[in-house]
Formats: C-alpha cells, structure tokens, sequence
C-alpha cells in the first residue's frame, strides 16, 4: 500500500546515487517538481530514463546528477534543442553523458516488456537505420511459428520511477487521465515508485479516460500542487508555454543556467 | 518563422515557409490518416483539416487518435488534442496497435538532414556519433512511422545544410541506398512518397527512388533549388510551379499561427 | 469507415463458410444475436475463435456450424459444463471439431500480437503443464538479451471478428464500457470486422472505462438492441442468469437442443 | 449446493459445503491480494472479505482489480465487479501487468482432478486427449495463475474422483512430480502451500512436496479422508480439527449464497 508523505521526504527514502531513475511523461504531467528535489538533495551518478526527456532533464543534466540517459527524443518540445543536454554530450559539461538511445517505440516497449515481468519485447523496428550500431540493446529475433526477423529490446526496469498525476485518495489509490503516455508501464515496471499529484482527495469520482493505479502497486504518494509546471495538469492547469520558449535563453549559457538553478532551485 | 514575402498576382502575399505549410497541407487527401509528427507536419496536418480535408484523421504519438484541434498544438501533447480526440490511447498502444501494423496512411515527418534517397537524420550532425558536432534531439517514432506508415510525406527547411548527398546519421529510412531497398528491408511501406520544401516539391523516381524536383514554388527558380541542394539534383523534364496560397487557405494558415511569423507545431 | 447496416446484411457480407471467426466477449457483451445470425444464415466449417466460448458458441456448434475451435475455457459461467461442446469432442456430433486449446494468458497474448501486426508473442506460460503436448502452436522462445528461456504463441488473425458493445455514433465510432475483455484486441486483430450495438447516437457521451474503437477500425455496425442476451450490456441489461440455469437441461440431450433451436433461432 | 449437516456444540449446524468455503476463506490473509479463479474459490475469497479480512484484494480475470460485489457473483464477469472495483482493465493487461510479473500474493484455484503433488487436471478426464471420457471446460486463466502468484490455494470437494493419484491431463502445476521441481521448471510461485476440501486441510510436506493431511473437519474422520483419497495419504503426526463455522461467518456466508443451498460463485 502507498505512503503518503511530503516529496522531499519520498526522495530521501526512495531515491539513491546510482540509481536507475525514470521521471516519466508525454508532455502532459511531467514530475518537475520531483526533478527539482532530486536536484537539491543532491544525488549523483543516476541513470536517467525517459523516452522525452525535456526540461526538467535539461535540469537535472546540467546540475550534474546524471551519469547516463536512455531516452528516444531529448528536446525542448514546440522550441527546439536541450541546451544542457547538448553541452553535456558535445562537451562533457558539467560530466561526461553516456547515452543509450531508442526510438519510441523501442523505448515504450521496453517500459511493456517491465511491466510484463518480461526480459524482453519483440517490435518492428530500427531496421535500416543507423541506431543498432550504437545501441547495444537492439538484438534481432526470429519467429519460432513464421522464421520471420524482427527486433528485440530489453525490459526496462526502473529502481524507482517517479510520475505526476491529478489525484490520490486517501489509501493512496493513484487516478491520471487526459494523455496518459506510458506512466501507467514506467510505475508498474519499476521496484519503487514516487508519485506527486495536484491533490489527495477522500474520493476518486470516475473520469473518462482515467487510468487508476492501485495503492498496492506504488510506493509513496506525495501531494504537490503544481508539481508539474510548467508542463501541465489536465483540468487543473494549463501548459506554460512561455516558459519553454524561455528556457532556451536560459540554459544556451553555463552561467545563466547555474544562476537559474541556484535561484529557482536551491535557494 | 520569417522569410521573403512572395506577392503573385491575383494572390495575397506569402512568406516561403507559409507556401510550404500550404502544399504540405494540400498533399494531404481527405479521409485518409495522418501520423502526425513532432514540428512543421503539424502545422500542415491541422492547416488540411481546416480546409480541403476535414475528415484527415491526425494521429499523434502522445495517443491522441483522430483529434481536432481548433488551433495549433505547441506541442504533439497539448491538452486541447486529448480533449478533442475521438479516442486517447496510452502512448506503447499508439506505437503497437495503430501504427505498426500498417494502418495509417500517411507518416508526416520533418528533418534535420534529408539525403537524395529521402532517408532522415535527426540524430547527430558532424564528428561521431559518440563525439558528435551537434546533438540533434533524437529518433522519437520518426523510424517506426517512416516504416511502417503506407507512404511517408517529409517536410523540411531546404538548405545545403539540410538536404545533404549522404545523411550523417540515418534515424529513419527513406529509401536507403535506392530502389529495392525498402523492400529487401522488409519494410512494410512505400516510404517517402513526396518531399515539401520552402522552395518546391520532390518526388522519389520511381526507377532509381531519387528525389527528383517536380515543382518550384512561386517566385523560386529551379536554379535557386539546385544551389540549396548538397547533391547534384535530378529535375523532372517538365518542372511546375506550385499554385499559390489562396487567400482563404492563409487566413487559415495565419488563424493557426497567429500571423506569418507565427508559431509552429 | 464502418458502414451501418442491418446484421443480417453484416454476416452476409462479412461471415463466409470455411472462415475463421472470432465472436469475442468475456462473459460482459457477448455477441449472442450475431451469433444465432451466423446459425440462420447456415454457415458452415468455421474455425470458432474465442477465449471463453459459452453457450453462444455451444449453439454454433451444435447447430453444425464450426469445423474447429481455438479456445482457452469452454464452459457455462456459473453452471457447469457445455452439453454440445462435449457431444462433439467426446461422439462427433453433429461433426468432429477440431481443438487448439491454449490458457487465458496465451489467447489473450495471440490477440495482442494479432492486432500488433506482430506474428508471435512472447509470455511466460504453460511450463510444465501438458498443454504443449497437444497444441502445436506453443513453442519456446529464448530472450537474446538474458538467455532466459519463455514461451511463443502465434498471433491470432480472424478473418472476421464480431463484438457488441454500447453505443456507436453515426459515423460508426464504437464506445464500450464495463468488462471490456479482449474485444480492441479481437477487432484490431480481424481483417473484417461486425460491431452489434444497442443503440446508435448522435453522440457518444463520455464514459469513464470507456474504449473507443474509431470508425477506421471497424468494418460493419449493426444496431441490435439486447443483442448479447443472455449475456448483459451495463448500462442496458443485467445479465440473466435463469436462462444459463436452463441451457444446461436444454442442451443436455440432442433432440431438445434441435427443438430449440429451431423454436428460438430458426424461425 | 446440499450436503450433510453437521452440529457441533456451541455453533449452528453446517454443511461440508460451508465448513469447505468457511476453512478457505480464513487461509486468506487481511491486506494480501488474491487472484479469484472461477468456480468454489470465488465464494471463499468474497467471504473473506466481508468478514475477517476487509482490505483483501480481489482481482479477476475479467479485468476487475480489487472488486467488492456486495453479492456473490454468478460468473467472474458479472457487472457488479466492475462497478465495484480500484481499477477495471482488459484482459491481456490482467495477464501481462498483473498476474505474469507476480505481484498477486495468492492464486486460489478449484479443481476437477487434483493429485498428490498438488497439480490440477481441468482438461480431460479418461480416455486420451483427442477421445477423452470427459471434456472438462479447459485451462482458462489457471495455468498462469498457478505458476505467478506467490502461493496457490485450491479449494475442491473431495472425493476419489476428484483426488486421483496421478492427474489425467496437467493443466496447471502445483508441485509437479515432487520436491524442486517448481524451481527446475522455473516457476517463480511457491505453489500450492495449502488445499482444502469438505473434509479437511492439506498442506505439502516441505520435504517431498506432498499433500500431507493436517486438518479434520468437525465431525469428520481420518479414515473418512483417506477413503476419499485417491492414494495413500500422508497424514501429519497430530491432526488438528478445524474451528466449525462461527455463526457470523455462517451467516455471512448464507447472505452471499442465499442460504446452505445456494449458488456458488
């Protein structure tokens, strides 16, 4: 059963260095809240996932918490390119980046195959192109009824994942709709999970298109009003747009980034 | 985006970039479904539902099937594509049960790099992959979309820069190394059907699956295409010119934006 | 785009002798009426696909419609067993049927693959039991990644499934809700498909647990109130359990099953 | 369902039938979660429920994650487990997310045949598989459930039909042929660790995996047990008697079934 408790709370306990951590979210939702904790507890050399890393991993590279990415698209969706991301790649700053790098669909199957207590997902995929000779997790795979080849990836299996959702109940019971990516998949094949919601409510009225996360299958449950700004919250906020467009300002330059991160992060 | 303005006659004046949002769109037949990708296509994508296409089905990986947006999505996870949607899926359904077994016509797809064979990087540009020049954002369902959609359209900036000989990284298939190829790939679509730029529109030679320049758009000589291409580029015996935006389809366009500077999906 | 038409115009478009047909429903939505449609309309030498084939699919194969079954549990829910299913296997009657017998996991994974476009899926199943022994279409697979070894199914394909469900619109967009069973995954498997609804709106409110399968995905809709009783619609019919009390006396012997289905289905 | 009445002092008069469903449903644990096979465990886990054990999960394979019918259900798919239950999901996901990666703490499982080791036949009885004597409906979703859960609990009436010394068909696995063999199959569940009947308890012996009888029920006799066993019984040192039926269980346990002669789930 989920623990509700305060987020810097569910990051101290759940979260360690070296982990394997998955902040996941299909531009709806988003845990920045909970990267921004990350952040200021200090953790280092995680294994960040995430099949869109945008900002909030922008962050997290550039305050120097992460040791690899495994993601399929790392981008400042509607505006352009990662600066941080870049600057970590291309120059080893703030450290070196290793990346392991999918598509989409590689990567959401790989959240499946987790999910599934699966070591593997079998997909049509990657043929042709230039990614299985940099990513060692692409194998091809025959079928034992056709002889047809195909690809296979591996499980993803978080240690823990962390999400944003709009509501909780009291037993911890998780509900989430409007676009709801491939969260449901990140949590189930994760070994903890963190999720911040707008609210802890007594009830979960049913809402169309909702996914609920039974309390039995997550680990702690924080309430974080807000948490997924400036992504958003459907039917609790709107996308900030404005400060996508001026995170590409912000983090082009070392300096303006780390004065970013002291003043809008640590402090 | 900004750009020369283009007057011609009888024509309301356009920028580059709204000519090639506006035969993008156009390329886009009514009924059919589009998988809609990150950037440019969406602008065309929403442009054709709004005009000589309002039964386009868009397809967005974030799970929005058949969504109508009554203006431009930022991003391919804005709130208004799940509230408008005929249906929201969860993003391993999109990639599995909708595109990979070939159900959707048409994959709509930008580019960082485009080679003569249509094949897409979005990866890396200059120096290795492990030490590359520029870090590009990545694949996204740009390969699987590539693979298996029924056709690909790709709509692209037209430079030097952006239409290279050989990709430096190839993210997803076009054509790969010419005819045949897909097909000895096994690759269950025909690929890149049609490719729109600021400058004019490619298709693949149906011989040798080179992107061949079919149409200049108003005002652009093929001279011009010629020099914004980084291979020696084959012309169709007869090039055409791209009708013009009419003033109905650049209200719309603009409606979408917010004007000819606007914004872009 | 699904086309509206009556049901008997669906099956005989859609439903041909010698097909592999799918009526697929777990316990909530079975398509009865399609069913007794399928019987009048005198198919014959279907191989019947379905996870959990009840009394619908005792009466197809009683009435001589099936050459095969594909199934995981055949059984009267409730009840006991299936009178007709058992005169076939066990004496021929009205003619063999054929078995490929699989467990839930395994059907719903042929499914899943069947409407991935992929040809096989991959589970962990069947070890050690004797099912391998007589369906051929269970073989080991081995993850590339880890060596470990699990279990393939083939995808299932039908060339027609049928399903009833709530609501469609007049566009032929399909809503249901409730148990929703296998029935995307049947539909996006088939290469034709017949949606029996119990009502056709103008609009399809939005209903929490709802699947929505879009008018592309859909071949026929066929408005049919009551059309899975005895099985029930939420929202519409409760299921009625007297009638799977008393199938199990009018099934047991021969000539009262042919007294009512020529009484019920026939005329 | 009918059987013979037993009293025992201080408790109301019961059937075999209660005392089997009433002993089941104490082996189930408060907060735990359990996966409800169709048939006499599903009578046993809602009674569970509704009386010592509130905060049991139950999860069918219908698609409904932590049900709670306030009557028994005929089937596992009637409607009121989906109105009822935390979360209502397709079947293919019950499998893969929920069963396959063992996160369900007890499977409880019935039976047609049932043999010493624990392994379950509900496929064919007599004759060979292409001729049996009797079809019996199948596997359903008991194989899986068998092999992922943490541990199983069958719940079966006893008698040398059902209690056979070898199954004719194994449909799903408790112990296989003995001691390890879960573990050289690969099996990640414990098993079988408890079967309980209309006359007693059975628990395997942790050394050879067998069926061990370790519980009479009130009024029945060792002797009765091992005449309805189907081979030779292993019987624990000291033999226990099951606590009869209280008269809140039983009379819970007749508002779920309509009284000592009613339905079963």
């Amino acid at each position: 059963m989920a623990e509700i408790v305060t987020l810097a709370e569910a990051v101290t306990e759940l979260v360690s260095d070296g982990d394997q951590v998955a902040l996941e979210g299909f531009t709806h939702l988003i845990p920045v809240a909970a990267g921004h904790e990350i952040i200021r507890q200090g953790r280092r050399d995680l294994t960040l996932v995430r099949m869109t890393p945008d900002i909030v991993y922008d962050q997290l590279i550039g305050a120097g918490c992460a040791r690899k990415l495994v993601f399929s698209w790392g981008g400042n969706p509607g505006v352009g390119s990662l600066h941080r991301f870049r600057d970590a790649v291309q120059n080893a700053w703030p450290a070196p980046l290793e990346l392991e790098e999918h598509s989409h669909a590689g990567m959401a199957n790989r959240y499946v195959a987790g999910a599934s207590g699966l070591p593997f997902a079998v997909m049509r995929g990657y043929t042709g192109t230039d990614l299985p000779s940099v990513t060692t997790t692409i194998k091809p795979i025959t079928c034992p009824f056709t002889g047809e080849r195909l690809t296979a990836v591996p499980a993803i299996n978080p240690d823990v994942t962390v999400i944003h959702a709009q509501r909780a109940d009291r037993a911890g019971n998780v509900q989430m709709w409007g676009l709801v990516g491939v969260q449901k998949e990140a949590v189930l094949a994760a070994g903890r999970s963190i999720v911040t919601v707008e609210e802890v409510t007594d009830e979960l009225s049913p809402v169309a298109g909702q996914v609920v996360l039974p309390s039995w299958a997550v680990t702690a449950v924080a309430e974080v009003a807000g948490g997924a700004h400036p992504s958003y919250a459907q039917g609790y906020s709107d996308r900030d747009n404005t400060y996508y467009q001026e995170w590409d300002a912000i983090s082009r330059d070392r300096a303006t980034f780390e004065k970013w991160l002291t003043e809008a992060v640590l402090t | 985006m900004t750009g020369t303005s283009v007057e011609t006659s009888g024509h309301a004046a356009h920028t580059a970039s709204e000519m090639m949002s506006v035969a993008a769109a156009r390329a886009l037949r009514d009924g059919t479904s589009c998988f809609v990708g990150i950037g440019l296509p969406s602008t065309a994508a929403n442009l054709a539902r709004r005009g000589h296409a309002p039964n386009l089905t868009l397809i967005y990986e974030s799970g929005a099937l058949g969504a109508r947006p009554d203006s431009l999505p930022l991003s391919i996870g804005d709130g208004i594509l799940a509230e408008t949607a005929d249906a929201v899926v969860g993003v391993p359904e999109v990639f599995n049960y909708w595109l990979q077994p070939g159900r959707i016509d048409v994959g709509f797809l930008s580019a960082a790099q485009l080679d003569r064979f249509g094949n897409i990087n979005t990866t890396v540009i200059g120096g290795d992959y492990a030490n590359p020049g520029v870090r590009l954002p990545g694949a996204g369902g740009a390969p699987e979309i590539a693979a298996s959609c029924r056709e690909v359209f790709i709509v692209v900036k037209q430079s030097r820069r952006s239409f290279v000989d050989k990709v430096d990284f190839v993210t997803s298939v076009g054509h790969g190394s010419g005819a045949g190829d897909r097909a000895r790939l096994g690759l269950p679509g025909a690929g890149p059907t049609m490719v729109i730029t600021d400058l004019g529109v490619f298709r693949p030679d149906p011989g040798t699956a080179e992107l061949v320049l079919e149409q200049v758009h108003p005002g652009v000589t093929v001279q011009q295409v010629r020099e914004a291409t980084g291979w020696e580029l084959a012309v169709a015996s007869e090039v055409g010119t791209t009708t013009a935006p009419t003033a109905g389809e650049l209200t719309a366009l603009r409606a979408l934006t917010g004007g000819p500077d606007g914004k872009e999906g």
